[in-house]
């Protein structure tokens, strides 16, 4: 792989001016927010200024440091697990008709069984605690990183596969070095949304499960009627989440997709270059 | 014999390609195989190595390592041309450092330059992306080497020195090679042995061995002795292009 | 000393209770421990469980919950009512809910099976003469009301207080539009509605015997006749635990009619509730009423 | 495309073997559940027979087909919906640096907001109704489809389109002929995951809202503590998630996906084939 | 002039590949562009094809149609190689019948036969997938066609009959060829003028009429020629492989 200063500099330029242009989705939507807030009024959907300055105050309190880790540590316990499991297991999929055989209808069965059905034996297994929210959380996201995985693999360059073999590597070898790479874009795919929907899904049993962090603030501010609340603890999650797929998928993708930019100066127009 | 074919054969969705090819390899030798486009080269050279079962025959194989250079690049496209052309090597474990050096020595045999070595495959151009894989595969110091139509896209001057490479590294490494061309003067100047496919026979129709020793035959007698096989009938298939348009 | 043992309430006003007989003190030597249960689903995992041995619950809940054979005995009753709907001040009665829209938490719930009774005694078919909109939770349902998106509201104590209070706040008058205890005696001839109570898992009952379970209702006596006293100070004692602020729960305390009585001395009323409530579908109690072993005291 | 007599017997017969073997797994699965059972005795969880038992008297029920229906209606509505809008948007974010700067954070919102904080801004303008149900669902899909479409498009083959251009094919074409066909692996990887979602969700939806189908006889069943009931409901959920997986789906992708078996017959080992 | 090229200067990553290129191609004329492996033939093919915008220069076209052949087939691999032949035809709007029955012809002239049309790529030949490429491209009855080392992996008889089918269609039809080649013979056959790129000066060294007509030179003035042609100074960057190996 190639990696100078220059290339460095480059990344963190293109890295900057999409973290800007990203702002400007984020202000579109500020403002389609603010229309909806002046048609229904504060109660059902406080103006965004007032949320941030709500969510400022709240930042300040003791506490919520806290409560923030735990529900962040809770989420990315319960992606890491779905997203290591659901991807082991998609694999193993992928290349194994038998073990898709097996694996598919249980993961059909962990996508499609209403939270409610479970969430009982889910508190008698893991209690009212973290426990329960990561479990939550490993269940939502799991299915989404197994069947990228699944068809990641099932896709992959055979021509590739069969070079790496005529060279005399093994199976696992050639997993990492031909199939992998091809994988990742699957993966990056499944794993965006499983990280978004991992903050979600663990406010929510956080929530439900009266288990403190995020989501037990929010509980609080909903029985208090304390709508602005509401709404910053609201923002604070899409932050979370926005922040984890910009600051730890993104780079990561960044850095592992980079040769596919490769070979593609001439002829694909970079709408932030310049022609010179 | 490093490797030996017993009367294979193969078929592709019930269509059969080949039929009892029986051929065998001895150490140090480089055996051609020419023939008609579509008639199973390809294909035969997949079986001896191993990438394809046969439906029928039995394929014996009496070495260490072998190499490979298919007719298309099929280099990874995540990898730059460096480690591409190392990537056999990493098979075989050889630690990162040496197999680097081993790379770059490999890429100057066959006109790669240093700054070609970071580039990735699509930044490449056609003929070196072959070149890469014809490094690659030679880099692993093989025992038996398949090459198919591994010179079709570089120039004059440089096939003629990788022609030459070929031969003299299978004289000095005793390593015994079955190469695919399409070019009559490219198996007469640098094999042993030539076999000669048909498509309408599905089958080997003509082996024979080619006089003098590789890489010191001059063109004279090169040019004579493909103008020679011109007027055979084992190379009119290959030949005769009009007889198979209709 | 043995690890204390946990009485569990609902997000609602007989907490109150439990909250004052845990700062009380002990039975049977053994410390007392006071928790709130957030959903049914929790509720049910702690019975199921096990970790839940003494918890408060709709009185309904616990029959079905005997019925289907998980163990559960009804102590007592802790509330006669303390259900409302909460609206704006020009509805008045049952009947006054006639054309208006009303939001109602936990379709299928107590709230909800109570407020169908009291509709069908009125004649008030939902849909064609009364509009209800459900919503997951009773916060929806306040902020539905004082955003004005519906005319009413069917919450229980304290939640119906802190939405009054909120509306004040707002500038926005609200009123407990129906008293439902009240609505239900009028339609059913029946004196009370026991609509929670504690109840015991069999390994408790035995574990404490016939003396421990006397002490611990005498314990809620106790809890009752303070509360009654002092209901500011047991709502600052209860606010932690419900999350909600010491005054809201103070004074929902007033509207909540807690109680202690003993469930044999209830039966008659439980009966007649159960009875009630099961008119259409006796499943909602477990197939049929319980027997004598249901009334634990 | 090929398709005759010979190939269309092959691809039934695949079809059928795969039925069978997928029934090896929904048995594995039966008996984890059968053990759980006995672990936990029948308050929590009825064995597998008992709740077999209870869905055919259930399916006997008259209103039970018409619930189904109203549900499935739903959930495919919504999974149709999520579908294509978030196959169209993230199609043209891959395409486009300008759209997918914009687009990325509006699906990242509407990927992490927890439900209860839209849940009044979606009663207020769906009603409590079949409408919030679908709306639920697509909220819940679409990020999915969109991240799937976006990696799809971003990871085209260039070589194929600069071949199309150079023969003249204008952007839908190309759209059509070279990023499409390569495309739809990503998205059946996603619409996978979308249409389990769906059925779960709509579920949810009626659950909460009480907009009748399978979601308003769950939660009956629920407020009475009629486990098997809920258990017979949930089996049914995911029977019928299974269904559209298997019954819509996968036939739609093995028929677009035929290409990707050309010559393989001879280096892969196929599972259900002896060599001759 | 069809096309013509202006001081067309093209630089990869801040890397120098070709300068200064004027070149024009009249209707009917095929113009052979040799050069070593590496020297930057197909990235001026591709500006003139409009694939790749060149840094600096202009490129002229007034012709209505062109058609390309890669230097890999590029063929879709999810269609078969009828509909692959077929698919410029699509994106000319043809009908569907009707491009199938073109389809069917020019893959007759490339010698594949009618069972070769329903596979799909890859389980094409490897010369078979270029020939579709030929296919497809000459389909479309194009103003002018550019090829990338269309031949190379076919075999010498069947090369033989595209070379000249390739020659003839240009005289009848009037179309114009760019095409880029490793075979001096080749181009010394069917072309009309030559142009040699180097990779040492990035540009056009020398540009050459061939005598007589393309097609019409038989196998004697083809090897004189070639053989005159490597004595000269203009080829020898591209038969001299040795001064390129270190
Ligand atoms: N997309 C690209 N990005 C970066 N460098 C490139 C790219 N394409 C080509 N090059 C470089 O430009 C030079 C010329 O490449 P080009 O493909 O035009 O050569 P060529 O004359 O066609 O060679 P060959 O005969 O081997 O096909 C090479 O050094 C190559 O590495
Ligand atoms: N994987 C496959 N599936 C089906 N048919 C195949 C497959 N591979 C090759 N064939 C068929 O087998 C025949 C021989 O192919 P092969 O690639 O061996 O030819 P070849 O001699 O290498 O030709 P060329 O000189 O064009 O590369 C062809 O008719 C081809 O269509
Ligand atoms: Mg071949
Ligand atoms: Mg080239």
């Amino acid at each position: 792989m190639r990696s100078d200063a220059k290339g460095v500099a480059a990344w963190f330029g293109r890295y900057l001016w999409s973290a800007w242009a990203g702002a400007t989705g984020l202000l579109c939507l500020a403002a389609a927010w603010q229309m909806a807030h002046e048609l229904y009024g504060a109660f059902i959907l406080p103006d965004p200024l007032t949320t941030l300055a709500t969510l400022a105050d709240l930042a300040t309190e003791p506490g919520f440091g806290a409560a923030v880790k735990e529900t962040g540590l809770r989420a990315l316990n319960g992606f890491m697990l779905a997203a290591g499991i659901g991807a082991a297991a998609g694999t193993v999929a992928g290349y194994s008709f038998a073990a898709l055989r097996l694996m598919k209808p249980v993961v059909t069965f962990i996508l499609g069984v209403p939270p409610i059905s479970w969430i009982v034996l889910a508190l008698i297994w893991f209690g009212a605690s973290g426990g329960s929210a990561v479990a939550t959380v490993v269940v939502a996201a799991l299915p989404i990183s197994f069947a990228g995985a699944l068809e990641g693999v099932a896709t992959r360059d055979r021509g590739l596969d069969a070079m790496a073999r005529a060279f005399g590597a093994g199976p696992l070898r050639r997993f990492r070095d031909v199939t992998l790479p091809h994988l990742l874009s699957y993966l990056f795919a499944a794993w965006t949304t499983a990280i978004g929907t991992a903050w979600k899904v663990a406010v929510m049993a956080e929530l439900l499960g009266n288990a403190g962090g995020v989501g037990g603030a929010l509980a609080r501010a909903r029985a208090l009627f304390d709508i602005p609340q509401v709404m910053a603890l609201t923002v604070l999650v899409v932050l979370c989440a926005l922040g984890s797929d910009h600051l730890v998928l993104q780079p990561l993708r960044e850095a592992a997709e980079r040769w596919r930019t490769a070979g593609q100066s001439g002829s694909v127009k970079q709408p932030w270059s310049v022609r010179p | 014999m490093k490797l030996r074919l017993e009367n294979v054969g193969h078929a592709f969705l019930g269509r059969t390609v080949i039929e009892g090819i029986d051929l065998a390899l001895a150490a140090g030798e480089i055996v051609a195989l020419v023939g008609p486009s579509g008639c199973g080269k390809t294909t035969l050279m997949h079986i001896a190595a191993g990438l394809v079962v046969p439906l029928r025959g039995r394929v014996h194989r009496a070495y260490r390592r072998h190499a490979m250079v298919f007719q298309e690049p099929r280099l990874l496209p995540w990898l730059t041309a460096r480690d591409n052309i190392a990537y056999g090597l990493a098979c075989a474990g050889t630690p990162r450092r040496h197999r680097r050096e081993i790379a770059a020595v490999r890429a100057r045999e066959v006109g790669l330059e240093a700054d070609d070595l970071d580039k990735f495959p699509p930044e490449l151009s056609g003929g070196m992306r072959q070149r890469a894989a014809v490094a690659r595969a030679l880099a692993v110091a093989p025992d038996v080497v398949f090459l198919d139509e591994p010179f079709s896209a570089v120039d004059a001057g440089l096939r003629r020195m990788m022609q030459d490479h070929l031969a003299q590294a299978a004289a000095r490494e005793g390593f015994c090679a079955l190469f695919v061309t399409h070019d009559l003067g490219e198996a007469a100047r640098i094999a042993d042995r030539l076999v000669v496919l048909s498509a309408r026979r599905r089958g080997i129709i003509d082996l024979r061995a080619i006089p003098d020793r590789p890489g010191a035959r001059d063109e004279r007698f090169v040019f004579d002795l493909v103008a020679a096989w011109s007027c055979e009938e084992a190379f009119a298939e290959i030949l005769d292009g009009a007889g198979r348009l209709q | 000393a043995s690890p204390a043992m946990t009485l569990w309430g609902p997000p609602a006003a007989p907490s109150v209770l439990l909250a004052q007989a845990v700062a009380a003190g002990s039975i049977q030597g053994q410390s007392l421990d006071f928790r709130v249960w957030r959903s049914p689903d929790e509720m049910r995992a702690g019975i199921a469980g096990g970790t839940m041995q003494a918890v408060v619950v709709p009185t309904y809940v616990a029959a079905n919950f005997y019925n289907r054979g998980a163990g559960l005995r009804l102590l007592n009753v802790l509330t006669e009512g303390l259900l409302y709907v909460v609206g704006t001040p020009d509805a008045e009665g049952v009947v006054g809910l006639a054309g208006r829209r009303v939001a109602v938490p936990f379709a299928n719930d107590m709230p909800d099976l109570v407020l169908r009774r009291l509709l069908a005694k009125a004649a008030l078919t939902p849909g064609r003469d009364i509009h209800l909109d459900y919503v997951g939770s009773p916060p929806e349902a306040v902020q539905l009301l004082l955003a004005g998106r519906v005319d009413a509201a069917l919450l229980s104590e304290p939640a119906a207080s802190a939405a009054i209070l909120r509306g004040g706040m707002a500038g926005k008058e609200l009123v407990r539009a129906v008293d439902c205890r009240r609505a239900w005696q009028v339609a059913t001839g029946a004196a009370s509605m026991p609509q929670a109570g504690l109840a015991v898992m069999p390994a408790l009952a035995d574990r404490l015997g016939g003396e421990g379970l006397e002490a611990l209702q005498g314990a809620l006596e106790a809890a009752l006749a303070r509360v009654k006293a002092d209901p500011a100070a047991a709502g600052g004692a209860a606010a932690t635990a419900l999350e909600l602020p010491a005054p809201v729960v103070g004074r929902a305390i007033a509207s909540s009619n807690l109680v202690a009585l003993r469930a044999s001395a209830a039966r008659e009323a439980l009966t007649g509730f159960f009875a009630a409530l099961a008119e259409d579908d006796p499943r909602i109690i477990g197939g049929g009423q319980p027997d004598a072993g249901f009334y634990a005291l």
